[in-house]
C-alpha cells in the first residue's frame, strides 16, 4: 500500500531564505510521525505546503495517490488533510460550537448534522463545556484545543498538528498525548510538530528531524535522541545526558 | 385667519445658502402682502387677501437638501400636515420634478418660482405654473442680442459653451447648442465639467484654445468663483463673457473675483435698473435688504414674484380650494407694472408657462448690474468686448 | 491639440497633484501610518481654510503668515478630536473601522452643521493675498503662483514628514502602536498620548493645506467633500504605510486627472483617477508603495 | 440536542412574524400619508441595509458603494418601464439580476483587495458608475427619468395618493431581506461568511470556499439592494444619478446596520427603525431654520450612538450569553 | 520590593483570580505554577495593569500601583514579557530593542541594557536589520525578553518563556533569567516546565482554580510528594 502523505523534492523559498529544501518525507497511513527540529527549521512551512497555504516553489505533494500540488487549500481539506496553525486563528467573534460546526460542513450541509458532529468532536476534544463561550474568550490553551476540535470536524484522513501541547502542565501533556492516542485510533493519521520531548518520545511512532530546511534525520524516537547531530543542533547537552 | 403656502428650498447641504435668501425674500413677499403699503403691487394696498376676508399669508419653510425623494416628502407633508393650499419651490430643478409631481396628484398649485429647466413645464401637469422665463427663452434673449450686435457690425462667430453637469447645467448647454445652430453661430468648445470640481484648470485650457468670440458658462457660483480665478491663473482673457445667470448673479461670486469680471454679461430675470422707472422696485429691494443685506438678484426677485403671483391668484379664488386656485392662476393677467420684474406681463400658456416674461441682459459695470438688453428696458449700451 | 496645450497641461496637472498631496500628507499621516479612519478629513480642510480667511478678514494676516498659526490651531484640534472621539472609536472591539467611519462620518457632519449655524452657508473667499490671482508665464506656460507655493509647501510637508517618521523615536513610537496598540505599554509608551499627538499632527497638515488652498479657493462650509475622496483615494494608490507614497499618489492624480480631461470630456475627469486606481490595486494590492 | 439553539431561532422567526403582523396593522391606524412615507422609508433602509449587512456585516467585505446597486436597479426598472413599456415587476427582477452579476464580475478583481483597498475600491467603482451614467444621454444623463404617472395600478405599481401599497411592498422586502438572512444565517453559507470575515485562512483550511463565498454574498446582497433600488423608483417616480447612485446613499444603506450591530440579524432593522425617523424629523422639523441646526443634531447622535454602542443597539436587548461558570 | 494583596480579578463577571497575594523579594526569581485556567496569566497580567483588579492591593517599593495605567507601571520599573509576546512584527529587531528603552532620552541610558541583551542573546546581534515576523519561535522569545529588559526594569515578570522553544533553547533561556537576575534584578516567572524552573528559583507559588495553593522554598516545593505527582508528572 502507497503511503498517504508523500512529499517529493519540495522546495520553498522567501525571496532569498531557503526555508525548505528537497524535503522528500512519507508518512504512512495510520502513522503518528513526529516532525521536529530547531526554531525556524521549516516545520510549519512544510505544513502550510501539504496544506496548500502556499504553492512549493518546486516539487511535487502526493496525498492519498494522487498529486494534488496544485490544489487549493479549501479542496485538500475536502480530500482529507486536517490542520492546525501554531499561531492559533480562532473565529474569535463566533462561538466555540460555531467554529467547529464551519468544519463539520465541509462533509455535510444538513445544519442538524453539523451541530451534532461538532458537538461529538467538542466532547472528543475535551471542550463540551466552553461550546457556547466566544471563541475570543479562550485562553491560549483551549483556543489551541479548539483548533484540533475544528480540524477533527473536517473529518481528515491526515491531521498535520503544530505545536498544539505546548503550554501544558506535564499533567495535562499526559491528557493530551491520550487525545492524539484516541484520534489514531479512530483511523486518523498524525504529523505533528512539538518541540517538548517529554510529549514526542512516547507518542510517536517516528520522527522526522529538520534543520535548517533539510531533513537532517529520521527514525525511531529513540534512536533519534541518540544522534550526535540531533542533539547538538536540537537537543542540547541536558537531553543528550537525559536520554 | 391664515392662508397657509408652502415653500421648500435647499436649508442645509451645498446649497444652503441659496434656501436662506429665498427664506428672506419670501418673507419680504409676505410682508408686502399682509402689511399695508402703498405699492404699485397686487394686494400691497391692504391688508391680507380681501378675497378671504382679510386672511394674512403665512408661509412654511421645508427644508429638501436638493434631493428630490425629500422634496417629494416635504411637498407631502406640506399639504397634508401643515394643510398648505399652494406649494412653491425649489432651486433644483430635479426637485421641483418631483414636487410638481406630488403637488399634481394632490391637486395643489406649485409655482415652480425660480426653477429654469425648459423640461419641467413640458409634462402635461395641470397644477404647475412658472411666472418667469425658461432656459431656452433666457438663452435666446442671449442669441437676439449677438444677433443686434452683429447687425452692428461686431464680430460674433464663435462661441464657447461652459456648463455643469447637472440638469441645469445640460439644460442650457442643450437650449444653446440647439440655438447656436439654429442661428449659425459656430461652437468651438462644449465643455461638460463635474459640479464643485476641485479644479478646473484642464477645463479652462480647453477654452483659452478654443478662444471663441464669446464664452458662455452655465455655472453655479463655487464652479464660478474657481472658473474666473482659474482663467486668471492660465492667462485667458475672453473676449466676453455671457453668463447664464446662476452663480453669475451671485453677490459672493463678485465679492470674490468681481475685479476680474468688469464687462461680464449675465442673462436675468432682473434687474434694479428698473427703479429708474418703477420706484417701487427700489422701495422693496430696500425692504428685502433690510432683512439680508443683499440686493434682489435674479433668484430672490423670481422668489419674490413668486409668492405674490399665488397670493394673487389665491385671493381671486376666494378659496383655498386646489382646483380653485388652479382656475385663478390660469385666468392670471397681471401687467408687467405690477410686478418688479421687467417683463410684459404674467399669463400663462396652457402648460403653465408664462411666455411673456421677457429676460433681460445685464452687464457688469464698476460694481454694478447695468441693463443692456432688451433695448425697451436697456439704460446703457453694452461695452464689448469686455475690457 | 498643440504641443503647448499639453505641456501647460501637464504642469497643471503636476501643481495640482502637489496640492492634492498635500491635503493628502495630513490623511497620510493619519489614515495611512496610524491606520485610522478619518472621513472628517474634508471638513479638516474646511475649518482651516475658514481659520485662514478670518485671519484675514478681522485681522489682515496674510495666508501664508498665518498657515503656521492655523496649522497649531488645528494641532489643538486633532488632539482634542482624538482624545474626546476617536480614542472610543479605537477602543472598540468590534467593528472598529466601521465604528471609526462612522463616528467621524457623524463628526464631518457636525462639523458642517456647526460651520453653516456660525459662519453661515455664504461663499467666502480671500480677495487680496499677497500671492492669490498672481501667476507666473515661462515661455507661454501659466504657472499660478498659489498653486506654487502649495507645491513647495506640499514637499516640504513631505520631507519633514518622512523624516519624522523614519528618524525620530516618535515615528518609531507611532508606528508601534499602529502595529500593536495594545502592546505599546509594555515597553511605557502611552498610546493615548502618541495618537493624540499623531492626530494633531495630522490635523496640523491639513491647517497648512488649508491655509495655502485659502489663497484661490472659495470656503464654505461643504468645501471639504470635493477633496475627501481624492485624499482617500491619493493615500490609498500611494499604499497604506508610506510617506512617499502618498506623496507620488498625490503627483499621479493630478496628472492622471488632467491627461484624462485632455482625452475625455472633463466631465469625466475623475473616472480616469479611479480608473488608475483601481488598475493599480489589482496588479499591486497594496497600492504602489504600501507596506500594509 | 441543542434545544437552546433551535428555540432561539424559533423565537427570532415569531418575533419577526409578530412585529410584521403588527407593522401592517400600523397604516390602518396612521393615517398621515407624511407619517406613512417616513414608514416606507424606514422599511425601505430597514431592507437595504439588511441587504448590506450580508456582504458587508456577515463576509466581512465592508462596501461603501452599494449605491452602485441601488441606482442599477432603479435604473433598469425606469429604463424598461419608459422606454419599452416593460412593467416594473420584471424590471424588479432583471434589475436585481443584472446587479448580481455585476457584483460577482466585479468581484471577481475586488475581492482579492483587503482592507481599507477594498473600501475604497468600492465607494470608487460607485462614483465611475455615477459619472458614467451622468453623462449618458440615453439614460437622460443628468436630467434623470421621469416615470410618467398613470391611472394607479398594481400591474404598473403606481398609486397617485395612497401610500399604502408602497406600505405594504416595502414591508415584505423588508421581510424578505430579513427571512433570507435569518435562513442564511444557520446555513452552511451563513457560517462560510462568518468565518471568512474572522479569519479566511482558517476557513480556507477548513474547507470554505473564501472566494466563493465572498461571490455568493454579494450576489444576493446586490440583488436585494437592486429591488430596493427599483422599489425607490417606483415610489418617488423620479430618478437622477445623484439621489439614487450618490456616495451619501452608499453610507445611508450601512448606517442602519452599523448602529444597530453590524452582522447580526436584527440590527440593520432595529437601526433603521430609529435612524430613518430621526432624520426625516430633524430635517422636517429643525431643518427649515437653514442653520445647519438639523445637522448638529443628527451628527451629534450618530457619534453618541457609534461610540456608546460599538457592537450596535442590539447590544441592549441580547442578554450575554454566560459561559460555564466555574 | 513586591506585594500582591487579595487581589481579584475577574472578566465580564467570570472571576479568574480570588484573593490571591504573593510577595516577591528584592533580588529573587519567583516562580508560579499551575494548571491550565489556574489564573497564572491574570495574575501577572492585574500585575502589570493589562487587567483592572477588582478589589486587592498591589504595591511595588511601597507605592499603591493597581489603577495606575499599564505604561505607567512599565514606567515604575515593572517589565512584562505576556505570553503571546507582542512583538511589534513589521518593525525590525532593532526598532524592537529602540523601542524598550522608549522611556529614556539619553543614549547612555540605552546602551547599557543593549549590552546586557546582546551578551545574552547574542543571537539578536546578527539579526537586527530582520522583521520581528520572519524571525523563528525562538529567537522572538529572545527578542520580547530583550526588549523587556531595554526598559531597565527592576522586577521582570516572564509568561511561560519557554513555550515553543527547541529543547536547547530552554536551557539557554533559564540560564539566562538566572543571568538577568545576577544582574541585578528581581523576576518573577510562570512557567509549565516546572522541574526546570524550580531549579533556578528561590521561592515558588502554586496557584490552583484562582487561588494560591501553596507557596515556599523551590526546594520545598519540588521535593513535595503532593506537587511531585500532580505537578511534575513524577
Ligand atoms: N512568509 C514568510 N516570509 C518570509 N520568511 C518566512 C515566511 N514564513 C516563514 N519564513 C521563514 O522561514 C523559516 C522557517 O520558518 P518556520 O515557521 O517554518 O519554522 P519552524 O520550523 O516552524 O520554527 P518554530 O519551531 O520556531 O515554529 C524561518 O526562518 C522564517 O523566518
Ligand atoms: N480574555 C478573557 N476573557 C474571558 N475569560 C478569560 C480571559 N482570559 C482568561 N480568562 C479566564 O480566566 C481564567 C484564568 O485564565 P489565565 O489565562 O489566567 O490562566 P493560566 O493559568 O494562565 O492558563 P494557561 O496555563 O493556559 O496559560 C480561565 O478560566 C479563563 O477562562
Ligand atoms: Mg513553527
Ligand atoms: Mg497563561
Amino acid at each position: 500500500m502507497t503511503a498517504l502523505l508523500e512529499t517529493r523534492g519540495v522546495w520553498q523559498r522567501f525571496s532569498g531564505l531557503i526555508a525548505n529544501s528537497d524535503i522528500s518525507i512519507s508518512v504512512g497511513r495510520g502513522e503518528i510521525v513526529g516532525l521536529i527540529g530547531p526554531n525556524g527549521a521549516g516545520k510549519s512551512t512544510l505544513f502550510n505546503l501539504i496544506a496548500g497555504v502556499l504553492p512549493p516553489t518546486q516539487g511535487s505533494i502526493w496525498f492519498d495517490g494522487e498529486d494534488v500540488t496544485r490544489l487549493p487549500a479549501a479542496e485538500r481539506c475536502v480530500r482529507g488533510i486536517g490542520r492546525t496553525f501554531q499561531v492559533v486563528k480562532s473565529f474569535e467573534t463566533m462561538t466555540v460550537i460555531d467554529n467547529v460546526i464551519v468544519g463539520a460542513l465541509v462533509r455535510t450541509t444538513v445544519m442538524r448534522e453539523a451541530r451534532r458532529k461538532a458537538h461529538e468532536v467538542l466532547e472528543f476534544a475535551g471542550l463540551a463545556a466552553r461550546a457556547d463561550v466566544m471563541a475570543s474568550e479562550l485562553i491560549p490553551s483551549e483556543k489551541r484545543r479548539l483548533e484540533v476540535a475544528r480540524a477533527l470536524a473536517t473529518e481528515p484522513k491526515l491531521l498535520l498538528l503544530d505545536e498544539v501541547l505546548t503550554g501544558l502542565t506535564p499533567i495535562e501533556a499526559q491528557t493530551g498525548v491520550e487525545l492524539v492516542r484516541r484520534v489514531r485510533d479512530t483511523g486518523v493519521t498524525v504529523l505533528m510538530v512539538e518541540h517538548v520531548m517529554e510529549i514526542v518520545m512516547p507518542l510517536v511512532d517516528r520522527a522526522i528531524v529538520l534543520d535548517l530546511g533539510k531533513v537532517l534525520v529520521e527514525g525511531k524516537p529513540a534512536d533519534i535522541v541518540r544522534e550526535p547531530k540531533v542533539i547538538s543542533a536540537y537537543l542540547g547537552d541536558r537531553h543528550a545526558v537525559g536520554a | 385667519p391664515e392662508v397657509v403656502i408652502g415653500v421648500t428650498y435647499p436649508l442645509s447641504g451645498s446649497n444652503a445658502q441659496i434656501g436662506v435668501d429665498a427664506q428672506h425674500a419670501y418673507g419680504a413677499a409676505a410682508d408686502v402682502i399682509n402689511s399695508k403699503y402703498d405699492f404699485d403691487l397686487p394686494l400691497a394696498k391692504g391688508v391680507g387677501l380681501p378675497g378671504l376676508g382679510g386672511a394674512k399669508v403665512r408661509l412654511v419653510f421645508a427644508d429638501h437638501q436638493g434631493d428630490p425623494q425629500k422634496g417629494r416628502a416635504e411637498a407631502e407633508r406640506l399639504i397634508t400636515q401643515e394643510k398648505v393650499c399652494a406649494v412653491i419651490g425649489t432651486y433644483q430643478s430635479s426637485v421641483a420634478v418631483t414636487v410638481s409631481q406630488i403637488c399634481e396628484r394632490y391637486q395643489v398649485p406649485f409655482i415652480s418660482a425660480d426653477n429654469s429647466s425648459p423640461s419641467l413645464h413640458r409634462r402635461g401637469l395641470k397644477f404647475y405654473f412658472r411666472p418667469a422665463a425658461h432656459d431656452e427663452m433666457f438663452s435666446a434673449a442671449m442669441f437676439d442680442f449677438f444677433d443686434a450686435l452683429k447687425k452692428k457690425g461686431t464680430k460674433i462667430e464663435t462661441l464657447s459653451l461652459f456648463h455643469e453637469d447637472t440638469i441645469f447645467g445640460t439644460d442650457s448647454g442643450n437650449a444653446q447648442l440647439k440655438l447656436a445652430k439654429e442661428r449659425g453661430y459656430k461652437i468651438v468648445a462644449d465643455i461638460k465639467y463635474r459640479s464643485n470640481s476641485p479644479s478646473l484648470s484642464a477645463e479652462v485650457q480647453q477654452l483659452k484654445a478654443a478662444n471663441a468670440d464669446v464664452l458662455m458658462p452655465s455655472s453655479y457660483t463655487t464652479d464660478g468663483i474657481l472658473l474666473v480665478k482659474t482663467m486668471a491663473e492660465l492667462g485667458y482673457k475672453p473676449k466676453a463673457i455671457v453668463a447664464q445667470d446662476a452663480g453669475f448673479s451671485e453677490k459672493a461670486l463678485y465679492d470674490a473675483v468681481g475685479d476680474k469680471l468688469e464687462g461680464v454679461i449675465s442673462r436675468g430675470s432682473f434687474s434694479l435698473d428698473l427703479a429708474k422707472k418703477r420706484p417701487v422696485v427700489g422701495t422693496i429691494n430696500t425692504m428685502y435688504k433690510a432683512k439680508s443685506g443683499k440686493d434682489f438678484n435674479d433668484l430672490t426677485s423670481r422668489q419674490f414674484m413668486g409668492l405674490i403671483v399665488m397670493a394673487d391668484a389665491i385671493n381671486r379664488a376666494k378659496s383655498t380650494d386646489g382646483e380653485k386656485i388652479r382656475a385663478a392662476l390660469a385666468a392670471t393677467d397681471m401687467p408687467g407694472e405690477q410686478t418688479i420684474m421687467p417683463w410684459k406681463r404674467v399669463k400663462f400658456d396652457d402648460m403653465g408657462q408664462n411666455n411673456d416674461a421677457d429676460p433681460v441682459l445685464l452687464q457688469y459695470v464698476g460694481g454694478k448690474f447695468v441693463t443692456v438688453f432688451p433695448a425697451q428696458a436697456a439704460i446703457a449700451e453694452a461695452l464689448w468686448p469686455m475690457k | 491639440m498643440t504641443a503647448e496645450t499639453i505641456i501647460q497641461s501637464l504642469a497643471s496637472g503636476l501643481l495640482m497633484g502637489l496640492l492634492y498631496g498635500l491635503i493628502a500628507v495630513g490623511l497620510a499621516l493619519i489614515f495611512g501610518l496610524m491606520d485610522v479612519v478619518n472621513f472628517a478629513h474634508g471638513e479638516f480642510l474646511m475649518i482651516a481654510m475658514y481659520a485662514t480667511f478670518f485671519l484675514f478678514a478681522f485681522f489682515a494676516i496674510d495666508p501664508l503668515l498665518s498657515a503656521p498659526l492655523v496649522a497649531a490651531a488645528l494641532f489643538v484640534f486633532g488632539a482634542v478630536v482624538y482624545l474626546v472621539i476617536v480614542r472610543f472609536a479605537v477602543r472598540a472591539k468590534a467593528n472598529a473601522g466601521m465604528v471609526q467611519i462612522f463616528s467621524t462620518f457623524g463628526l464631518a457632519i457636525v462639523m458642517r452643521g456647526l460651520a453653516q449655524f456660525f459662519f453661515t452657508p455664504d461663499y467666502r473667499s480671500v480677495t487680496h493675498s499677497w500671492f492669490g490671482g498672481k501667476t507666473i508665464s515661462v515661455g507661454g506656460i501659466f504657472l499660478p503662483q498659489p498653486q506654487l507655493i502649495g507645491a513647495l509647501v506640499a514637499i516640504a510637508a513631505f520631507v519633514a514628514l518622512y523624516f519624522f517618521i523614519n528618524r525620530t523615536d516618535f515615528g518609531r513610537a507611532l508606528e508601534a502602536t499602529r502595529e500593536d496598540a495594545g502592546a505599546v505599554a509594555l515597553v511605557g509608551i502611552d498610546k493615548n498620548r502618541v495618537f493624540a499627538l499623531g492626530w494633531g499632527l495630522g490635523a496640523a497638515l491639513v491647517g497648512l493645506a488649508g491655509a495655502i488652498m485659502a489663497m484661490f479657493f472659495y470656503i464654505y462650509p461643504d468645501v471639504g467633500a470635493s477633496f475627501a475622496l481624492i485624499a482617500y483615494v491619493t493615500v490609498a494608490l500611494g499604499g497604506f504605510g508610506s510617506v512617499f507614497g502618498a506623496f507620488a499618489g498625490g503627483i499621479i492624480v493630478g496628472l492622471v486627472e488632467a491627461t484624462t480631461a485632455l482625452i475625455m470630456p472633463p466631465s469625466l475627469k475623475s473616472v480616469g483617477i479611479y480608473a488608475v486606481y483601481l488598475l493599480v490595486v489589482f496588479v499591486r494590492p497594496r497600492g504602489l508603495f504600501g507596506s500594509m | 440536542m441543542d434545544t437552546a439553539f433551535a428555540q432561539r431561532r424559533r423565537r427570532d422567526l415569531i418575533v419577526a412574524a409578530c412585529l410584521a403582523f403588527v407593522a401592517a396593522l400600523v397604516p390602518l391606524f396612521v393615517r398621515d400619508v407624511y407619517v406613512q412615507n417616513i414608514m416606507v422609508l424606514t422599511l425601505m433602509y430597514a431592507a437595504l441595509s439588511q441587504s448590506w449587512n450580508i456582504l458587508s456585516g456577515y463576509c466581512g467585505q465592508i462596501s461603501l458603494g452599494h449605491a452602485l446597486y441601488f441606482g442599477l436597479g432603479a435604473y433598469t426598472t425606469a429604463i424598461l418601464f419608459t422606454k419599452f413599456g416593460v412593467l416594473p415587476w420584471f424590471g424588479m427582477i432583471g434589475g436585481g439580476l443584472i446587479s448580481a452579476v455585476i457584483a460577482m464580475a466585479l468581484g471577481y478583481p475586488c475581492f482579492r483587495l483587503r482592507g481599507h483597498y477594498f473600501v475604497i475600491a468600492t465607494i470608487v467603482i460607485a462614483e465611475i458608475a455615477l459619472l458614467l451614467i451622468q453623462n449618458w444621454d440615453w439614460a437622460g444623463a443628468a436630467l434623470g427619468i421621469d416615470i410618467p404617472v398613470r391611472t394607479d395600478s398594481w400591474l404598473t405599481f403606481q398609486f397617485t395618493r395612497s401610500k399604502l401599497p408602497y406600505f405594504y411592498f416595502a414591508l415584505a422586502l423588508a421581510c424578505i431581506a430579513w427571512f433570507v438572512t435569518w435562513w442564511l444565517e444557520d446555513s452552511k453559507w451563513g457560517y462560510w461568511w462568518r468565518a471568512v470575515k474572522d479569519n479566511p485562512d482558517a476557513a480556507e483550511s477548513l474547507g470554505v470556499v473564501v472566494f466563493n463565498s465572498k461571490m455568493g454574498a454579494a450576489a444576493v446582497s446586490a440583488f436585494l439592494t437592486a429591488v430596493g433600488g427599483s422599489f425607490y423608483a417606483q415610489f418617488v417616480s423620479y430618478i437622477d444619478p445623484e439621489s439614487v447612485m450618490g456616495f451619501q446613499f452608499s453610507l445611508l444603506m450601512a448606517l442602519p446596520a452599523v448602529l444597530g450591530g453590524i452582522g447580526t440579524l436584527w440590527g440593520p432593522a432595529l437601526g433603521a427603525v430609529i435612524l430613518i425617523p430621526l432624520t426625516e424629523l430633524t430635517r422636517s422639523f429643525i431643518g427649515g431654520s437653514g442653520r445647519g441646526v438639523d445637522l448638529i443634531v443628527y451628527g451629534t447622535l450618530i457619534v453618541l450612538i457609534s461610540l456608546a454602542r460599538p457592537e450596535g443597539l442590539v447590544g441592549l436587548f441580547s442578554r450575554r450569553r454566560k459561559g460555564a461558570v466555574r | 520590593m513586591l506585594s500582591v494583596h487579595e487581589v481579584t480579578t475577574a472578566y465580564q463577571g467570570l472571576v479568574a483570580i480570588s484573593a490571591v497575594s504573593l510577595d516577591v523579594a528584592k533580588g529573587e526569581i519567583v516562580c508560579v505554577a499551575g494548571a491550565n485556567g489556574a489564573g497564572k496569566s491574570t495574575l501577572l497580567k492585574s500585575i502589570a495593569g493589562a487587567e483592572r483588579p477588582r478589589s486587592g492591593a498591589v504595591t511595588f517599593d511601597g507605592a499603591r500601583i493597581d489603577g495606575l495605567a499599564q505604561h505607567a507601571i512599565t514606567a515604575r520599573g515593572i517589565a512584562y514579557v505576556p505570553e503571546n509576546r507582542r512583538l511589534f512584527p513589521r518593525l525590525s529587531v532593532r526598532d524592537n530593542l529602540r523601542l524598550g528603552s522608549y522611556l529614556y532620552r539619553h543614549e547612555a541610558d540605552r546602551d547599557q541594557p543593549l549590552a546586557l541583551v546582546f551578551q545574552l542573546f547574542p543571537r539578536l546581534s546578527e539579526r537586527l536589520e530582520q522583521r520581528a515576523e520572519t524571525l523563528s519561535g525562538g529567537e522572538q522569545q529572545m527578542l520580547a525578553i530583550g526588549r523587556a529588559l531595554m526598559t531597565r526594569p527592576r522586577l521582570l515578570m516572564l509568561d511561560e518563556p519557554s513555550q515553543g522553544i527547541m529543547p536547547k533553547l530552554v536551557d539557554e533561556i533559564f540560564q539566562a533569567v538566572k543571568r538577568i537576575r545576577d544582574a541585578g534584578m528581581t523576576v518573577l516567572i510562570v512557567e509549565q516546565r516546572m522541574a526546570e524552573c524550580l531549579d533556578i528559583a528561590d521561592r515558588a507559588y502554586i496557584l490552583q482554580t484562582g487561588r494560591v495553593l501553596m507557596q515556599g522554598s523551590a526546594a520545598d516545593i519540588k521535593g513535595n510528594p503532593d506537587v511531585r505527582k500532580a505537578y511534575l508528572g513524577l
